[in-house]
């Protein structure tokens, strides 16, 4: 469940109580912005709360996303790319595609906005404790990814997770994310990471090559009853590791997916999002393939 | 297009077309004195004039 | 539950002292239909209708309505800072809103008042709004509230219920809010027998002639509904229109939008339609429900069958019958709904996935 | 009427047979008076489910676009008119369809009905000219004319244009009818006063864009009022957005509209907004002598440039 649930008092019906508008922006202020990937469509946002105490109503868990406001232009849903344990700031990944986020890519820092949330709910990180987790990320998808992944390697978490292994696969290694913080991840000893690129003429590239699938087919453990994927990255990756894990031996229940859609309110009204009795915003985005397989693929 | 605009109320002279190539100066400069007359006589346009939604 | 007898003397300068502390909303006659608008002064709501074209649902649900306004002017400190529009909730008092109407709002109140978020636009509205329903005793032939679990003098939703005989009105007060609009109109001859309407109420279920079959819905397997053969030939003729959403009383789709104004701009929301492709198009092209079958299937399949699995409170629909008279090519909900009930209780599936 | 009925059927059944066709499209019985829902038949034994009367409003050729299979059609004079402007826009091959003509004896207006009649409307039959409503409140009958959809009480092109089968010998066209008095009318009125009637008329448009989805003539992708970059026009219920709305829809009919009434048919609020398109039919036939769909061979007016074009408008 959300975590806005379990905080929210108990309701009287009168007309001021609400005081929390759910369509109103915490303001923040651009504090840094860098750019991820070579072709630069890919930066990075690092956001700053306006009012200190906006930060605590924000406190959110890896997995959860927020809806970016830019006041005359529109909202996007982004995943928190910043993980809980990281204090002071809020970070988004942002791929240039659309109206808003085109607009986003010409902020600068120091310029202000707003972001909503925390939205959605999160990877089961209860249910994984005591778990080896594989994590098979994608392209951008990876910025959920990369909040669990630090949330994991803290020293207050580490040891609540066995294992952790981490296929990251992007087109060629300019258009991977998070670069410093996969290489030393990639020096630790306590994950296994398996980054890959589709394809590379750099001679002294030194990690794998090939898709995410046949490399996690290669290099990622055996699945179990202790055993939990998490998959995200674009649908084409999402269909081809599927087969991959299930021959592993992950069945549908192990496999965490975290999907996309349309989305406006981000807070389950708006009815856009919808597969089925499900809302990707509010009942997810994160949903077992167990959960996937019983609504219809409108996603 | 001014016929139609003319037909659902809004005058005729705010809308104007010209063919000008670029090597035509001085006709460009001719239209757009005569244009600019003719809005300037029919003042402010109030009809087609979006300030802000007017709704709920 | 007082009831109450209003003699047709007491009805108007009744409603004159409702003025005091309410804004009056009635139905109003326009050309050859009727349409609820705020009642100018010493204007009567007009009776003598079925129902509204459109359902009472703008009254709480404007189809454009401000929610943040904001300045973009930088040299103001809140520049890029949006705040809640300022709105009026004054009291308002809606007389002659339709039982099946009422009813929709309770159900619509429960997608804008969930535990995790209230939606303050919609509950302002509608906390602000007395409800005086009217009874149905002359209800139309495409009229079938009585299968979905309302019925013409149903009272869910209602703040007090009206019936309208010869010479006055029988009020049966449901909640304290009716209690207070009743007193301020100074109704209050007291009605000693309360099962009055009773007898009405069986005569009015009884002229109902049509109805929708859903008892197989609930225990029917998503999938295998989803999967059905009849889709291509039932959405043929749509158009994806936006008529049969926008004029449905349990509709509460809407979309958000900026607007800027040179230095200052709003956030507004507008009515939206799962019938429209935009709906759904991400921002990369790709579309979920990218052809009308599978729009119009996601129609349907909300409203008999993933709105029975969440809330547990039957179909997403009071059978007002206004998608199946205003639809310009014909596309019955009644029809529909029986091509799924019998589906379901042919493929009764034993297991149905929690 | 009922003699069409039994032709469409009988028509249809060989089509199917003789695998000339792989389905035919037409209309079957509406669950509603005075409504036919549009359907395609594909098995022989379903012709039966094949009607045609006065309620057949709704402009078959908008289900034509960009289908592939080899279909059959029932088309009254206005559809056949469509059909021919949708292959000359490259919507649909020639060779594709199996046209069956109906010669149309005009469709009856709802609205007009509903307005005249006593109590809730229960049925609808005609025979002969004569239109029987039965009602809550007792039966009442009125002449076929005078319950006629506006477009079909001046309509010049009752007969298909184009058939490869027809259903009866064809009508007698009207000649005693001005299909443009209503937009003189219009015309004759002050700039101010037309403003004010625009305002008036488009007040009701609650943007369900049944009027754009019910016209054969708009089949953009993406309308240019569901474009986001850039977005042309507001989305919101603002009279100006809607007036730009409807003012842009019409101007992209121009050459095109064959005025079949769909478009007012389909909206819930009963908005006349032919208005605008017929004007434009109006100009290009004052203009340029052309009305649009009536035969493969010319191009429409705006489609094309001829020496002794009109230039009156321009500097």
């Amino acid at each position: 469940m959300p975590v806005a649930a379990q905080q929210r008092p108990e309701r009287t019906r009168s007309r001021e109580e609400f005081v929390q508008n759910p369509y109103l922006p915490y303001p923040v202020r651009i504090d840094d912005i860098t750019v991820e990937s070579e072709d630069r469509n890919l930066k990075t946002f690092k956001f700053v709360f306006l009012n200190p105490d906006d930060e605590a109503k924000f406190a959110y868990r890896a997995g959860q996303f927020a809806e970016l406001s830019i006041a005359g232009v529109g909202e996007i849903p982004i995943g928190i790319a910043s993980s809980p344990v990281e204090k002071g700031f809020i970070k988004f990944t942002i791929n240039k595609a659309g109206v808003v986020t085109s607009h986003l890519h010409n902020m600068q820092v120091g310029d202000i906005m707003g972001v909503r949330g925390p939205l959605g709910n999160w990877y089961p990180w209860d249910l994984l404790e005591g778990k080896n987790v594989l994590i098979v990320g994608g392209g951008f998808a990876f910025t959920t990814l990369r909040s669990s992944i630090i949330y994991m390697l803290d020293p207050a978490n580490r040891k609540k997770f066995n294992d952790i292994n981490v296929v990251y696969g992007a087109r060629s290694p300019g258009m991977l994310l998070y670069k410093n913080e996969l290489i030393e991840w990639e020096k630790r000893d306590d994950i296994n990471m398996h980054i890959t690129v589709d394809g590379t003429k750099d001679p002294d590239w030194k990690y794998n090559v090939g898709f995410v699938p046949p490399i996690t087919e290669q290099k990622a453990p055996p699945g179990d009853e202790n055993s939990y994927a998490i998959v995200c990255g674009p649908p084409i990756m999402i269909k081809f590791t599927q087969p991959v894990l299930e021959k592993l031996g992950y069945d549908h229940d192990h496999i965490i997916l975290s999907l996309e859609n349309r989305m406006k309110c981000g807070i389950g009204m708006c009815g856009r999002c919808g597969i089925g009795r499900e809302l990707v915003c509010k009942d997810g985005p994160v949903f077992t393939l167990a959960q996937v397989n019983r609504t219809p693929k409108e996603y | 297009m001014k016929r139609l605009l003319e037909y659902t109320g809004i005058e005729s002279d705010r809308l104007q077309f010209s063919w000008i190539s670029s090597a035509e100066s001085t006709k460009f400069v001719k239209v757009v004195n005569e244009v600019t007359a003719k809005v300037k006589a029919l003042g402010p346009n109030k009809r087609f004039v979006k300030k802000e939604a007017k709704v709920a | 539950m007082k009831v109450i007898k209003i003699e047709k003397s007491q009805w108007s300068p009744g409603l004159e002292k409702l003025r005091g502390a309410f804004r009056l909303i009635g139905p109003v006659k326009e050309k050859t239909w009727h349409d609820f608008q705020e009642l100018a002064a010493g204007q009567m709501p007009d009776l003598a209708f079925q129902n509204t074209r459109l359902s009472p649902k703008s009254l709480v649900f404007p189809q454009s309505e401000i929610m943040l306004d904001y300045s973009l002017d930088k040299k103001d400190p809140d520049c890029n800072i949006p705040k809640m529009a300022e709105k009026d909730y004054s009291p308002r008092a809606v007389i002659g809103i339709r039982p099946c109407d009422a009813k929709a709002l309770a159900l619509v109140k429960m997608n804008f008042d969930t535990d995790e978020y209230q939606d303050p636009y919609w509950l302002n509205l509608y906390n602000a709004t007395t409800f005086v329903g009217l009874a149905c005793d002359a209800p139309c032939s495409t009229c079938f509230c009585t299968s979905t679990g309302c019925g013409p003098y149903h009272e869910e939703g209602l703040d007090v219920l009206l019936a309208e005989r010869e010479d006055h009105f029988v009020a049966k007060v449901l909640t304290d809010k009716g209690a207070r609009l009743m007193d301020s109109a100074g109704w209050s001859t007291a009605l000693p027998d309360a099962a009055v309407l009773d007898q009405a109420k069986s005569a009015a279920e009884g002229k109902i002639v049509s109805k929708i079959e859903t008892d197989g819905l609930a225990a029917a397997d998503t999938m295998a509904l989803h999967g059905a053969d009849f889709w291509e030939d039932i959405s043929f003729a749509c158009i994806n229109c936006g008529t049969c959403t926008f004029s449905c009383p349990t509709c509460w789709c809407f979309d958000i939008q900026d607007e800027t104004y040179g230095k200052k701009g709003v956030r507004m929301r507008n009515w939206d339609s799962c019938m429209f492709p935009i709906f759904t198009v991400h921002t990369t092209g790709h579309n979920p429900r990218d052809t009308k079958l599978a729009r119009l299937r996601q129609r349907f399949m909300h409203k008999l069958k993933y709105f029975v699995d969440k809330y547990d409170k039957g179909i997403m629909c009071v059978g007002c019958g206004r998608c199946v008279r205003q639809c310009p090519v014909n596309i019955d909900i009644r029809n529909i709904s029986k091509l799924m009930n019998n589906l379901a209780s042919e493929a009764r599936c034993a297991v149905q996935g929690s | 009427m009922s003699t069409y009925t039994e032709k469409i059927r009988e028509i249809a059944q060989r089509l199917l047979k003789e695998c000339r066709v792989e389905m035919v499209i037409g209309f079957r019985k509406g669950s509603v008076p005075m409504m036919n829902e549009p359907c395609f038949v594909r098995k022989p034994e379903e012709v039966d489910a094949l009607v045609w009367d006065s309620n057949c409003g709704i402009n078959l050729a908008n289900y034509l676009t960009n289908r592939k299979e080899k279909i059959g059609i029932v088309a009254k004079g206005c559809d056949s008119r469509n059909i021919v402007n949708h292959i000359l826009e490259n919507k649909i091959k020639r060779e594709q369809l199996v046209i069956i003509g109906v010669p149309c004896q005009g469709m009856i207006d709802k609205r007009k009905i509903v307005a005249m009649a006593q109590g809730e409307v229960l049925e609808v039959t005609e025979s002969d000219g004569q239109v029987h409503v039965k009602t809550a409140a007792g039966d009442q009958t009125f002449d076929k004319k005078d319950v006629l959809q506006q477009n079909c009480s001046v309509c010049v092109h009752r007969n298909p244009v184009i058939s490869d089968e027809m259903v009866a010998d064809p009508v007698e066209e009207q000649k005693d009818v001005d299909p443009y008095a209503d937009v003189a009318a219009l015309e004759a009125m002050t700039t101010d006063e037309r403003w004010a009637f625009f305002d008036d008329l488009l007040a009701p448009c609650i943007r369900c864009y049944a009027c754009r989805n019910a016209c054969p003539l708009c089949y953009c992708p993406t309308c240019f009022v569901d474009e986001a970059k850039p977005q042309w026009v507001g989305k919101s219920q603002d009279p100006i957005d809607v007036r730009t709305f409807h003012l842009l829809r019409a101007y992209h009919c121009a050459g095109r509209c064959t005025d079949c009434g769909a478009c007012e048919r389909a909206c819930p609020m009963g908005i006349n907004m032919r208005l605008l398109t017929k004007k434009l039919n109006k100009d290009c036939l004052d203009l340029y002598g052309w009305e649009a769909g009536l035969s493969l061979d010319s191009r429409p007016a705006l489609d094309v440039y001829k020496p002794n074009d009109t230039n009156d408008s321009i500097l």
